[in-house]
């Protein structure tokens, strides 16, 4: 028996949403009296963070802190339209929504307090932490509360925006595919590190270094979540995973979590994650999507990482033990 | 269809029940009595997120009959909390980030939870295989990991 | 027909409610809740029984007898079956151990039953409401008993007598790829004096290796001596094809497995 | 997880006040004490709980079917089947107006998967639904199915779908997205080494440990609230307003907290029926997959396969890159069309190849239909490529990284779907992966830069 190490890389880019009718998806953004700010949305929280994502853009827009501000989605009667969370699209489209809802919320916030200061908006700009003060004067203040009470009761102005995500419609021309499928990159390199049993064909990832440029981590806790899960999901994909092990069979199909294979929690590669952010041009704060990306860098670098223990290519995934097995013995002298 | 009654604690509380007999417990806590912190994934034994602890034991909601649990002491995730204060799990859970749809996370809290009252200080592994039974799909389960031996060492600093 | 439970504290009383169509004896729940979960509408009611022995684990002068209704985790927790204390703990997750029965685990099909496997190594004897039977012949009949399952009675084998192994794809959870129990005897000098090898997964249920238990008798565990035994390892084996693995794989790897298991 | 901060520092500005913060999330408290309300967390008094009957066979003719036991049968309240639905026959991209209309909601005179919607039974308990579904009787007469996406596109191969008329997806360009750049046979001609290799894949599971589903509940106004855990509320609502011919002021849709989706969730097809239900009963109606409808029935991600030929230069460049890409989408469009697309564009990768030809087929098969999944059109790509990358690499005895370093895109480069390269990163990404791996490159490769080429 021997176990042999390899090891393999792979250099990915992804595009960020898509262009199905221009990809659009919209938000509102309006203050409460004592100055607290609601986004409404119809975007949907798979569990990637959406929520808190759009209250933090919001909130860096308006000048105010995450807590102040509120995101209600997903209800049809109240949240505009959002075309969907796929496509890596969520937090660059609603994002981008977000970022102009509440940028014209804060002109009002701003004219407001304007007002009550007695100065032009354009000297006015937020402190970060709820108030409004004059440039190069900050003594000369008003808090966010007060201006929205003002707003709200004195001065008949509603501190509020509409935002919208659109891009205009690419029909791909026929002969030779020119088209603007979406919008801004992100990217991502990964070296995996294997072993693989010569005897069983079983692999065991040791490691895997993974860099991705993501254009902004908007939050990043939240930003190696979602790195750290896709990760694990490219080597679950790239070993493991199939509704069809038999593939074109259409035989034996798994119909449960243990029939289902994906690694368990004795199954983790020690797993480092850099992230390098080139903000994107069209990007809120020139974040990407990186929702997607993450988990497709493993696969071929985990393949690449079992040609390089032992020799033989598996150029159809998932690469189980079989089909290792079986190309060693195809491969064996004799 | 004759109704059979059920009677046990909940979380400390007495609840009592007439259900069609064959109910599961998760379908009895769920849509009877009204606690939806066990979720259903699977109804097959194979997924961990009905997980709820009976007398002291870990067990599967869905694959237990609720007419078996009659005098049984049964614990769930909602119940940690109460009394406003979050237990040392859930505060784990929260500052390693190690939910993300939050599907799973009663069921792993319920598996974490058991483990640490029978082992303070687990090792890596015996984490491991606490959490063995529970499928996630969004974190690669490290974050986890990490959260339940966090709680481990606040609970030993707890303690000393 | 809406589902029903019915409960019973004697084994002879459940035995007889059995008898309707459409019942099925109520263990842990691992196998028959989860049919009912998934819309298996033949089976219309469950019968159990509280009757206490059941539920009872007796070691005595060697001699084990464990009732049906004992978990897999009270077998891996319990002082004196420290030797069984693998084979049980490779059944499911924590709950399903708190749950899964020595009894219904006579029952799993491949690629589950990988406790059953170390019965059959064990050369176990099944008590049922109708009597006696070597878990061999149990194991062959199973499809067709309506016999409750009272108890599993087997001699302990020596300390180092009874090796397990369970080969999975996911760890440390995952349901077999094979799993195989040894339990063997040596004579002072090394040599297999005594050998009875089962085989999980490497047919619809578990299976006796006799040709490969012949070839290690008079052996010592060398990667020479047990070379006759890995050759023959899979006669008489049919393993199934799933989604975790084909037929052909399961019967490649076996004698890897074999060989690792004897030699570990 | 680290931050390098030193790359790209002169384009970014760090003093912001909440973006780039670790923030703790404000939906964690309630998952960790279990209060978060996913759509199933509703319970409704009177909710009718909906079960599919499902057809046991690849491909089928229906000759007849019998629900008269089926609607006897205690606890049952309404059977449907497709003349309940007002327009049986949809493709869920026809509102951004890509067709034809190709599915059916209920299956009408012909079943085309295994799995695939016959019948529709509610009742009064989940259990009373399974066992009238098992008393509704199907005639089928079966037909020959084909699974393999090379017999599907050979010609006398069973016709999987009417629809289309041929077992692959007719774009304006033809039998295949096609996007031509440079002339791929000079390119051929000059490389010091071609390469053809074939790549493969079958279909994979979303897997959300929350399974799909909704819950209906008439509002008693006409209007209906569909609880549900869509990826996309207003493309669900909008579907089902066509399928269901109802104005959308009569749906109402409340989503958004989801238990995980990886693409799993953008079909529409638990809500029209459900919805259709509840009207046509006046009751809440339960539809949620079970963990086996979850696994075998909902789309996966498609199978691929895909065939890289590559002409390469002694000297690292990759001179031509030919592919064609086969995405198999089971029975039916859903996202498929668009996926294979979206390959199209993709390739060839990150690399800057000044010949190329790519052709990606969308195919029909008699299996479940694919649709979207985490990164469609793309995963499979780049394992293919990538996997072709490095056979180059070995082939010319280069090393793998530094033969990427060679061919990777920079700012301005233009690509094969004629879009200029912007806001490349990749070779960072890569002299980061050279550290971080302990994967010593050229120190010439250490000095390039995405932001212009020659350095």
């Amino acid at each position: 028996m021997a176990i042999r190490r390899g090891r393999g890389v792979a250099a990915i880019n992804y595009p960020t949403g898509m262009n199905l009718g221009g990809d659009p998806t919209q938000a509102l953004v309006h203050s409460t009296p004592t100055g607290n700010f609601m986004v409404t949305l119809s975007s949907v929280d798979l569990g990637q963070g959406m929520k808190q994502i759009m209250a933090q853009i919001c909130a860096e827009t308006i000048g105010v802190p995450t807590d102040r501000v509120v995101v209600d989605t997903a209800d049809t009667d109240t949240g505009p339209h959002c075309m969907g969370t796929f496509a890596s699209r969520g937090t660059h489209r609603a994002g981008n929504a977000v970022i102009q809802a509440a940028r014209e919320a804060r002109q009002v916030m701003l004219e407001v307090a304007a007002e009550e200061l007695e100065v032009n908006a354009s000297d006015l700009e937020t402190d970060g932490q709820g108030n409004i003060i004059v440039k190069g004067a900050p003594q000369k203040s008003i808090s966010i509360f007060d201006v929205a009470l003002s707003a709200h009761f004195k001065r008949g102005r509603s501190i509020s925006g509409r935002g919208m995500f659109l891009i205009p419609r690419s029909y791909p021309e026929k002969e030779t595919g020119a088209m603007k499928p979406s919008t801004c990159y992100a990217h991502a390199c990964t070296v995996a590190e294997v072993e693989v049993d010569d005897e069983t064909g079983e692999v065991t990832v040791l490691t895997v270094k993974n860099v991705f440029e993501i254009g902004r981590a908007l939050n990043p806790k939240m930003v190696e979540q979602q790195l750290v899960g896709g990760s694990w999901m490219g080597i679950s994909h790239a070993l493991y995973e199939t509704t069809e092990p038999y593939y074109p069979s259409r035989d034996h199909g798994g119909t449960d979590f243990n029939q289902y294979l994906m690694p368990g929690p004795g199954d983790l590669a020690k797993t480092e994650i850099i992230v390098l952010e080139r903000p994107s041009a069209d990007g809120p704060y020139g974040a990407k999507g990186p929702g997607e990306m993450c988990a497709n860098p493993q696969i071929p670098a985990v393949a690449n990482a079992i040609f390089d223990a032992v020799g033989v290519r598996i150029d159809t995934l998932p690469i189980t033990p079989e089909r290792i097995l079986r190309a060693l013995k195809a491969h064996a002298p004799n | 269809m004759a109704k059979v009654p059920v009677q046990f604690t909940l979380n400390g509380s007495e609840k009592a029940e007439f259900i069609d007999s064959g109910t599961t417990l998760l379908h009895a806590l769920r849509d009877k009595i009204g606690d939806t912190s066990p979720k259903g994934g699977c109804h097959q034994g194979t997924c961990g997120a009905c997980s709820i602890i009976i007398d002291g034991e870990l067990r599967l909601s869905c694959l237990t009959l609720a007419e078996t649990c009659n005098g049984a002491d049964v614990r769930t995730t909602a119940g940690l909390s109460e009394g406003g204060g979050l237990h040392p799990l859930q505060r784990a859970f929260l500052d390693a980030f190690a939910t993300q749809c939050g599907f799973c996370t009663p069921g792993m809290i319920m598996a974490a939870k058991v483990l640490l009252d029978h082992t303070p200080n687990p090792s890596r592994e015996e984490v491991v295989e606490a959490l063995s039974g529970n499928i996630c799909r969004c974190t690669g389960y490290e974050p986890i990991i990490q959260a339940v031996l966090t709680a481990a060492r606040s609970n030993s600093q707890n303690v000393a | 027909m809406a589902l029903a439970l019915q409960t019973f504290s004697t084994v002879k009383d459940a035995s007889a409610a059995l008898k309707s169509a459409g019942t099925l004896y109520l263990g842990g729940g691992t196998l028959v809740v989860r049919a009912t979960n998934e819309g298996d509408v033949s089976i219309s009611g469950f019968i159990r029984s509280t009757e206490p022995s059941l539920s009872a684990i007796t070691v005595s002068g060697g001699k084990v007898r464990i009732g049906a209704s004992v978990t897999m985790a009270a077998i891996a927790r319990h002082p004196d079956l420290a030797l069984l204390a693998p084979a049980a703990r490779a059944v499911g997750g924590p709950a399903i151990r708190n749950m899964a029965t020595i009894g219904g685990n006579l029952f799993a099909p491949a690629p589950y039953g990988d406790f059953a496997v170390a019965l059959l190594a064990l050369d176990a004897i099944v008590s049922t409401g109708d009597g006696d039977l070597p878990v061999e012949a149990f194991l062959a009949g199973r499809d067709n008993s309506r016999a409750i399952v009272t108890s599993v009675g087997f001699t302990l084998p020596k300390d180092g007598g009874l090796r397990f192994l369970k080969v999975s794809r996911v760890k440390p959870k995952g349901i077999s790829v094979l799993s195989i129990t040894a339990v063997l005897e040596q004579a002072p000098d090394g040599t297999v004096s005594s050998s009875r090898i089962a085989l999980g997964c490497m047919a619809d249920r578990p299976m006796r290796a006799r040709a490969a238990e012949n070839a290690l008798l008079g052996r010592k565990l060398t990667r020479d001596g047990i070379a006759p035994a890995l050759a023959v390892v899979g006669d008489g084996t049919s393993p199934p094809t799933d989604p975790i693995a084909s037929a052909w794989y399961r019967n490649e790897v076996l004698p890897v497995h074999f060989g690792r298991l004897l030699l570990g | 997880m680290e931050l390098r901060k030193s790359y790209f520092a002169d384009q970014r500005r760090d003093n912001l006040h909440e973006v780039g913060q670790p923030r703790p999330r404000s939906d964690s408290p309630g998952h960790v004490t279990g209060k978060t309300a996913y759509f199933a967390d509703r319970n409704f008094p009177g909710m009718l709980h909906l079960k599919m009957v499902r057809s046991p066979h690849h491909h089928a003719r229906i000759r007849g079917i019998d629900t008269s036991e089926a609607e006897k049968h205690p606890g049952v309240v309404k059977v449907l089947t497709a003349k309940d639905v007002p327009h049986n026959v949809y493709t869920i991209l026809i509102l951004i107006q890509i067709g034809p209309e190709d599915e059916t909601v209920l299956a009408d005179g012909k079943v085309r998967w295994k799995g695939e919607a016959v019948v529709a039974v509610l009742a009064e308990t989940e259990r009373a639904a399974q066992e009238a579904a098992a008393k509704v009787k199907v005639d089928y007469e079966v037909l020959p199915a084909v699974f393999d996406m090379e017999e599907a596109l050979k010609p006398g191969a069973p016709l999987v779908n009417e629809y289309h008329g041929q077992n692959y997806y007719l774009y304006d360009s033809g039998e295949c997205r096609k996007v031509r750049f440079g002339d791929i046979e000079a390119g051929f001609a000059t490389a010091d080494h071609i390469l053809e290799q074939t790549y493969s894949s079958s279909p994979i599971e979303h897997a959300p440990t929350e399974t799909t589903g909704c819950i209906v509940a008439p509002e008693g106004n006409d209007r209906f609230t569909c609880y549900t855990n869509t990826q996309a509320m207003f493309f669900t609502l909008d579907n089902a307003s066509i399928i269901l011919q109802m104005p959308g002021s009569k749906l109402h849709f409340v989503g958004g907290t989801v238990g995980g989706g990886f693409g799993g969730k953008v079909d529409v097809i638990v809500e029209p029926i459900a919805i259709l239900g509840a009207k046509l009963t006046g009751r809440p109606v339960s539809f949620i997959y079970s963990r086996e409808e979850e696994m075998q029935i909902s789309s996966p991600r498609a199978a691929e396969k895909i065939i890289i030929k590559d002409g390469v230069m002694n000297d690292g460049r990759i001179v031509a890159r030919k592919v064609t890409g086969y995405t198999d989408a089971g029975a039916y469009s859903r996202h498929s069309p668009y996926g294979a697309q979206k390959g199209a564009a993709h390739y060839p990768g990150p690399y800057t190849i000044p010949n190329v030809w790519i052709d990606t087929y969308c195919v029909y098969t008699n299996r479940t239909p694919s649709s979207a999944m985490r990164g469609f059109g793309v995963t499979i790509g780049d394992f293919a490529l990538e996997v072709q990358m490095d056979k180059l690499a070995r082939l010319i005895g280069m090393d793998p990284l530094e033969f990427r370093f060679i061919n990777t895109y920079r700012d301005g480069d233009m690509k094969a779907h004629r879009q200029p390269t912007e806001g490349a990163a990749l070779i960072e990404c890569m002299q980061e992966a050279s550290r971080a791996a302990n994967w010593p490159v050229a120190e010439k490769f250490l000095a390039m830069s995405s932001y212009a080429k020659g350095a």
